[in-house]
């Protein structure tokens, strides 16, 4: 059972979405539990593989049982797993589970007795980006990432929004392109390297001093494979898709994609960059990493300034996904000789799907409570829903970078690996990101906490009867959101201060995964 | 938007250029890809992928065509997915078009009148179908079951069995294909085909093997050894993804005809 | 020029041929204006790499990846080689082929989607031209900017 | 080094006003118990701050480690901590009970909120008090920003959301922008070291600019210090209601600027790199005439104003200045002036405030100019504010004597005669913006009624009596404390000492 656990994590939500797509339809009621139950399976298998990862090292799982004894390596396909991808596996099953219960009741409302085709093209997408984190094999994720992109496509543009079915087309072509870009890299590499299997690839990469690595086409195909990648995860100047995508989509559609497609998208970078290529290629070979730390810096700044400019509370948030981005591309690419910018970058991967939920959560239900699109309709929010607007300023702090929640930590790291490195551009950038995400959700906080409009006077009132008094411009019909959409953001709230306060074991656990690979380059 | 079309097409177009110049000639037999990666003194690194499939597959599997070989059972994990993304596209054209309750607005135009061509013009693509049909429907079984021998397999004959249905679809129309392929029967079929495939590599982890590992299906399959079981588990994967291609096929085809309807074709 | 030719373009003729038809394919997607014309472009770049994935896998002189009585050539009655039961320059590389139909397929899916949301466009603009539905979301964003 | 024990006390003393936040807003329709809350968790706190402090005044630092790894949250509690301990937790329960007369008497709103947030900035100042490094400093110092913005905008008029923005502003940005970036530089140059008890930076480890810049970018990061130009929050939060005001700018957000920087001189830089030398100055110079000018310009600014809590905030500001400019001086009569003055002129500036509120809510009048002949009507308010004065100023008797005289001193010794003139003239301006409001109010030049606005209110003086009790009891309590505990420093002076020899 348990050397299984690999190709169970992917396969238990394949086999619930063909049971929500066999049986849904007749009875749309067992669909949640059968969501449910398959992705918790999917994380008992993900925690039972961490945990055998921490005791054992990096397990490999070979597909149809080709592994190196039968055939020779590459024959078949490799699952692997290490720490890092293992935490990012449990961050995927975690994140997935709590926009699970999120979408009980939404899914059927947003999606009109389609909500059996939701679920199926929720687990869907669950599976592909599980099966993009396991997988080894390099052309074996670009089938991983169509499954999670056709997915996406679909649920962002199930919505009633007509804008969000012309961002949802947009999306498809930027992600086709993408997709296609990084199928072109394989190629190339695979023309180059006669195989497919990323650690064989590396290894041929770095055979005999690494003469085959220095060829002009392997470059290319690195460059390609970025490119591609990052149109999956909206870096900079590529992120023109993700802001209307992500906004006007279903809310629960948003909930699930925003958390983890890009985040997902950077974990590959960094497994591309590490495990195919190599840190002392990447960095040593290469050395592009001024070019793209630079590029990160504009991404972050330019991020924070246009969610300046939204008036819309889900595009805010949009555009920080893209600073965000910035961080951890920035982060992975700093090359400080102990590594602690790509240290930042991962364990940013895993704060900030939790920062993101938190707040898409939280964005959702006051949108859908109070019909407060923009930022100016959220007028006396912590009032009427105090328990929404805790999880917002949870997740809004975390965004800031406030202890003790992660974002902070995940920003102390990355700040350390830029003095180290000696970037202080990005250091500045940093710094002035999280002022700018100071104003940004300052402004909403003081909008939530006391109306829209400054109160006349002193709001000198009679006693406690009256503790709404000077508030009261939104109809008082807006109550507190459903226990069931309340229950994820409270999770996700915790586990953004519980991941910060606890930073110290996932940091050990991501160092002693990332070292070897960094003394491999010397 | 055209000077940034252009500068981006020339900027890309000549980075790939630049990657060519080093490749290895066309038609190459020694290239990487084709005989594994040498280092500057033709020692080999790690072993040649292509090579072996096409020395051993033979012996391990017995299976003439190697493309199904390597498609069902080397990559058959990346096959499955394949599979997957069909349904997935089948999903998600159901979630995007399938207009579910009777909304006024969102009914477009009605549809043109097929009838108009009149009842010759029936008659003859009528008759022509009902002879076709058959036909093509029997050849692309041939295509499934043949995959192993000749080319062909489970996405082609799959494709050619949803053809013939759209192929009915557009002689008549739209509402007599329905009558027998209903919507829930294709979709059903879609899932049905996964869950053959997943339910082959599930039945191998069920016996103590890796996911997909046919082989071991031996103890099941009567009558076969171990490589033989791989054989026959392939034509069975092959038949699954036959099925869901077929019932794919033929579920865009209506989506998009009707807009969604599944009432009136084109 | 001629030296050019046969140094450079010649023996890598296809690889050529792919370039210009991908970047065929990117101009149309990026410029074009017409929404079905962007999803033919997109068509013609994933095209354009089934072509370059196919030419890696040619070997000159080879024959389709088919081994007629695999049970007996495998068994080493080596009628194909002199080493080994099989020759491996005889028959095409088979992976390229493999990542193609899969390629393929994920191609037609996209494709197909990516009409679902054509028409659902069409549904709720009435047109296909991009430029017509910037303005319509334009002019709808002046009246209620939350629409 | 002193020695340590390990015990769970300094989070338990944390803990109990954060604990007391549930009960608050469970009993929010129940006011009486709701305060009893508030009370209730004020003794536990001091309690448990007593019981730390028979540990530490033996020399024994109490220690906690709350989170291991490369950033460790660790609660220390040495003698400094201790004292500005003992002075916030006992200052809170006045406080509380002052609050409890003052939003009564003014009938004020959201009062839940308020005393649930009130709490939660006692849990991070303490939090701040008891920071066992660097990372833990910075992390309760940043609750306490946070925690107490809904306090200064608690009005939630404009003048409040201005007041609370400038207050937020410069708190958060200072601190995101050079605190942060300081503390990480820190710690990569260390290797990870972040730990109190010995210097974090050996001597050697920085060339003089570096330590300069790292030296500012810590007391300008830590800007509830209020050091110019970064003090223009403090003034804007006098928007807040008065026990805010009292409690957390002249007790426990101010302080925990001052601390922090105190924290930061003696504990992260080692004394050579403090004095390397650039040019004439010294890197510690530089801080210390940073402070002087702070000093000297905010009591000119404070002479100016006419409004009670602005002239007490600019006060504050000059005040502890005078607190940095101590610890800058780094001669130990210097360092036990400047640790003492904080409970010192917490004692003192408390009380002020707690008169200035008695006089809102007994006359709603805020102003200076409009306070003549008050003090016949309200003597206990007016005497009480006359022993908070003496006490800034450094008159005796009150703390504020020993502690400047700590100061002087210090300067003296330090050879700093420049800096020993500004401590005198600043003295000086001390006293002319506070003895006069005390003359005034018991010696009006003019008739009692002041006819602009006799025609506007025709209010009538004769009506005026003392605040409630509630409000009264407090301020003459810590007027006593304060004209006190010049009898009885004993205790804080072996602390001081204490925290002195340890470095």
């Amino acid at each position: 059972m348990a050397d299984q656990f690999p190709a169970i994590i992917v396969l238990a939500p394949l086999f619930g979405a063909l049971i929500v797509g066999l049986a849904g339809s007749r009875d749309h009621r067992i669909c949640f539990p059968v969501v449910l139950v398959s992705l918790a399976v999917s994380l008992f298998a993900s925690l039972g593989v961490f945990l055998q990862v921490l005791q054992s090292g990096p397990v490999s799982y070979f597909m149809s049982g080709w592994d190196t004894e039968k055939s020779v390596l590459g024959a078949g396909i490799e699952l692997r797993i290490d720490a890092i991808n293992g935490l990012v596996l449990i961050v995927i099953a975690v994140v997935s589970i709590l926009v699970s219960i999120f979408s009980i009741r939404r899914a059927g409302e947003e999606t009109t007795e389609k909500t059996p085709q939701f679920y199926v093209l929720f687990l869907l997408l669950t599976v592909g980006i599980f099966g993009m984190t396991v997988t080894n094999d390099a052309f074996n994720l670009f089938v991983l990432v169509e499954v999670s992109s056709l997915t996406s496509y679909a649920l962002i543009a199930m919505g009633k929004a007509r804008r969000g079915t012309m961002a949802a087309f947009n999306y498809i072509l930027m992600g086709t392109v993408g997709a296609s870009f990084y199928l072109l890299g394989v190629g190339y590499l695979y023309l180059k390297t006669g195989t497919l299997n990323m650690g064989h690839i590396h290894e041929v990469l770095t055979a005999n001093g690494g003469e085959i690595g220095r060829s002009p086409s392997v470059m290319v195909a690195f460059v390609m494979i970025l490119v591609g990648l990052w149109i999956k995860m909206a870096f900079f100047p590529l992120y023109g898709w993700l802001p209307n995508a992500y906004s006007y989509a279903p809310s629960t559609s948003g909930c699930i994609l925003a958390p983890l497609m890009t985040k997902v998208s950077v974990y590959v970078m960094i497994r591309v960059m590490l495990g195919v290529f190599g840190w002392e290629w990447v960095f040593g070979h290469l050395g592009w990493n001024h070019a793209v730390v630079w590029l990160a810096v504009i991404a972050i700044l330019a991020g924070s300034v246009l969610a300046l400019a939204q008036r819309e509370l889900k595009k805010m948030l949009c555009y920080l996904i893209v600073a965000e981005v910035g961080y951890m591309v920035g982060g992975a690419w700093l090359a400080d000789s102990e590594g602690w910018g790509m240290t930042g970058a991962i364990y940013h991967i895993l704060a900030d799907a939790f920062m993101t939920l938190c707040l898409f959560i939280a964005a959702s239900i006051l949108v859908k409570r109070c019909k407060a699109r923009r930022i100016e309709d959220l007028g006396g929010m912590f009032k009427k829903m105090p328990v929404t607007m805790t999880g917002f300023i949870i997740g809004a702090l975390a965004m800031i970078g406030i202890p003790p929640t992660c974002g902070f930590f995940s920003k102390f790291y990355l700040i350390r690996g830029g003095i180290e490195s000696g970037h202080w551009e990005f250091v500045a950038a940093l710094i002035l990101s999280s002022l700018i995400n100071a104003v940004l959700f300052f402004r909403i906080f003081e909008i939530a906490f006391f109306g829209n409009k400054p109160a006349e006077g002193h709001g000198h009132e009679e006693g406690e009867t009256s503790e709404q008094g000077s508030i009261g411009e939104q109809a008082l019909s807006v109550r507190e959101a459903r226990l069931s959409t309340l229950i994820p953001l409270l999770v996700t709230a915790a586990i953004v201060i519980l991941l910060g306060v606890f930073n110290g074991p996932v940091i050990a656990v991501i160092r002693s995964a990332i070292e070897p690979l960094i003394a491999v380059g010397g | 938007m055209k000077w940034f079309a252009l500068i981006a097409v020339v900027i890309t177009g000549s980075l790939l250029i630049y990657g060519v110049s080093d490749f290895p000639d066309w038609g190459d037999a020694q290239s990487p890809a084709n005989a594994g990666a040498k280092s500057s003194t033709g020692e080999p690194i790690g072993e040649s992928v292509s090579q072996f499939y096409i020395t051993e597959t033979g012996r391990l599997t017995h299976v003439p065509n190697l493309v199904t070989a390597v498609l069902a059972d080397y990559r058959g994990y990346d096959t499955m997915f394949e599979t997957v993304v069909i349904f997935a596209a089948g999903m998600a054209i159901f979630a995007i078009l399938r207009v579910l309750r009777e909304d006024k607005h969102t009914l477009g135009p009605p549809a043109k009148d097929t009838t108009a061509d009149g009842d010759h013009g029936r008659i003859i693509v009528g008759t022509t179908c009902k002879i076709l049909i058959p036909v093509i429907q029997l050849f692309s079984l041939y295509v499934v079951a043949h995959g192993h021998y000749s080319p062909g397999g489970g996405f082609q004959g799959g494709v050619m069995l949803g053809a013939s249905f759209i192929l009915l679809a557009v002689a008549k129309d739209l509402g007599s294909a329905l009558t027998w392929f209903t919507e829930k029967r294709f979709m059903t079929l879609a899932c049905v085909g996964i869950l053959i495939y997943a339910g082959f590599g599930l039945m191998a982890q069920f016996l103590q093997r890796h996911f997909l590992d046919y082989g071991v299906l031996h103890v099941i399959l009567p009558k076969t050894d171990e490589v033989m079981a791989r054989s026959h588990s392939m034509l069975g994967v092959e038949i699954g993804v036959a099925f869901t291609v077929t019932a794919i096929m033929f579920a865009i085809y209506a989506n998009l005809s009707s807009r969604g309807e599944l009432k009136r074709g084109l | 020029m001629k030296e050019f030719f046969e140094t450079s373009i010649e023996p890598h003729f296809n690889y050529w041929v792919y370039v210009i038809l991908m970047m065929i394919g990117l101009w149309a997607v990026i410029a074009k204006n017409n929404l079905i014309k962007k999803l033919i472009g997109m068509s013609i770049f994933q095209t354009a790499i089934i072509l370059f994935y196919v030419s890696v896998g040619v070997k000159k002189g080879s024959g389709i990846p088919i081994i007629p009585k695999a049970k007996e050539a495998a068994a080493g009655a080596g009628e194909h080689g002199a080493a080994g039961a099989v020759n491996p320059d005889l028959f095409a590389n088979p992976l390229p082929h493999v990542l193609m139909l899969t390629a393929i397929v994920v191609g037609v899916s996209t494709l197909g989607v990516a009409l679902a949301v054509a028409q659902q466009l069409f549904k709720d603009f009435g047109t296909l031209e991009e430029d017509e539905i910037l303005e319509q979301i334009k002019t709808a964003d002046k009246a209620s900017p939350d629409g | 080094m002193t020695d340590s024990v390990n015990s769970l006390l300094p989070v338990w003393a944390c803990l109990a006003s954060l604990l007391a936040v549930p009960a608050i807003l469970i009993f929010r329709k129940e006011p009486f118990l709701r305060e009893g809350a508030t009370f209730v968790a004020g003794l536990v706190k001091l309690g448990f701050v007593i019981a730390i402090y028979q540990h530490v005044k033996n020399g024994t630092a109490v220690e906690c480690v709350l989170i291991e790894g490369p950033l460790p949250i660790v609660l220390r509690v040495d003698a400094l901590g201790m004292v500005f301990a003992l002075v916030a937790s006992s200052l809170w329960i006045l406080t509380s009970l002052y609050a409890i007369g003052y939003m009564r008497g003014l009938k004020e709103h959201s009062q839940t909120r308020f005393f649930a947030f009130f709490a939660v900035s006692l849990f991070a100042t303490l939090g701040v008090a008891f920071a066992g490094n660097l990372l833990t400093l910075y992390l309760f110092y940043e609750i306490l920003s946070l925690s107490t913005w809904p306090l200064v905008t608690h009005h939630q008029d404009k003048e409040a959301r201005s007041g609370g923005r400038t207050y937020l502003a410069h708190l958060l940005g200072t601190s995101v922008a050079f605190a942060l970036p300081a503390l990480i530089f820190t710690w990569v140059k260390t290797g990870s070291e972040i730990e109190f008890g010995k210097a974090i930076l050996e001597s050697g480890d920085l060339g003089p600019w570096p330590t300069v810049a790292l030296l500012l970018a810590f007391c300008f990061g830590f800007s509830k210090a209020g050091m110019m130009p970064f003090h223009s929050w403090l003034p804007g939060a006098m928007v807040a209601p008065t026990p805010v005001s009292a409690l957390l700018h002249a007790v426990a957000v101010v302080k925990v600027g001052v601390f922090c920087v105190i924290r930061v001189v003696t504990e992260v830089f080692d004394t050579d790199l403090l004095t390397q030398a650039i040019g004439a100055l010294s890197p510690s110079e530089i801080l210390a005439w940073v402070a002087a000018f702070t000093v000297l310009v905010s009591s000119l600014i404070a002479l100016t104003q006419d409004n009670l809590k602005r002239r007490l905030a600019f006060s504050t500001i000059g005040q502890l200045s005078y607190i940095v400019l101590g610890v800058a001086l780094l001669h130990d009569l210097a360092w036990r002036g400047s640790v003492l003055h904080i409970a010192a002129h917490a004692t003192g500036k408390i009380t002020l405030f707690f008169c200035a509120g008695a006089i809102y809510v007994a006359t709603g009048k805020k102003y200076i100019s409009q306070m003549r002949g008050l003090g016949r009507r309200m003597p206990i308010t007016f005497t009480a504010f006359f022993i908070g004065s003496l006490g800034v100023i450094g008159l005796p008797p009150s703390l504020g004597l020993i502690s400047k005289f700590h100061l002087v001193l210090g300067a003296a010794n330090a050879g700093q005669i420049a800096l020993l003139v500004v401590f005198l003239i600043s003295t000086i301006l001390n006293a002319a913006y506070f003895l006069p409001i005390v003359y005034q109010a018991f010696f009006p030049k003019s008739d009692e009624v002041d006819p602009g606005e006799a025609g506007a209110e025709k209010f009538s003086w004769h009506s005026v009596k003392e605040a409630p009790w509630a409000c009264v009891v407090p301020l003459s309590i810590t007027a006593l404390l304060s004209f006190g505990l010049f009898f009885t420093s004993g205790f804080l002076q072996e602390l001081v000492k204490l925290f002195v020899a340890s470095h």
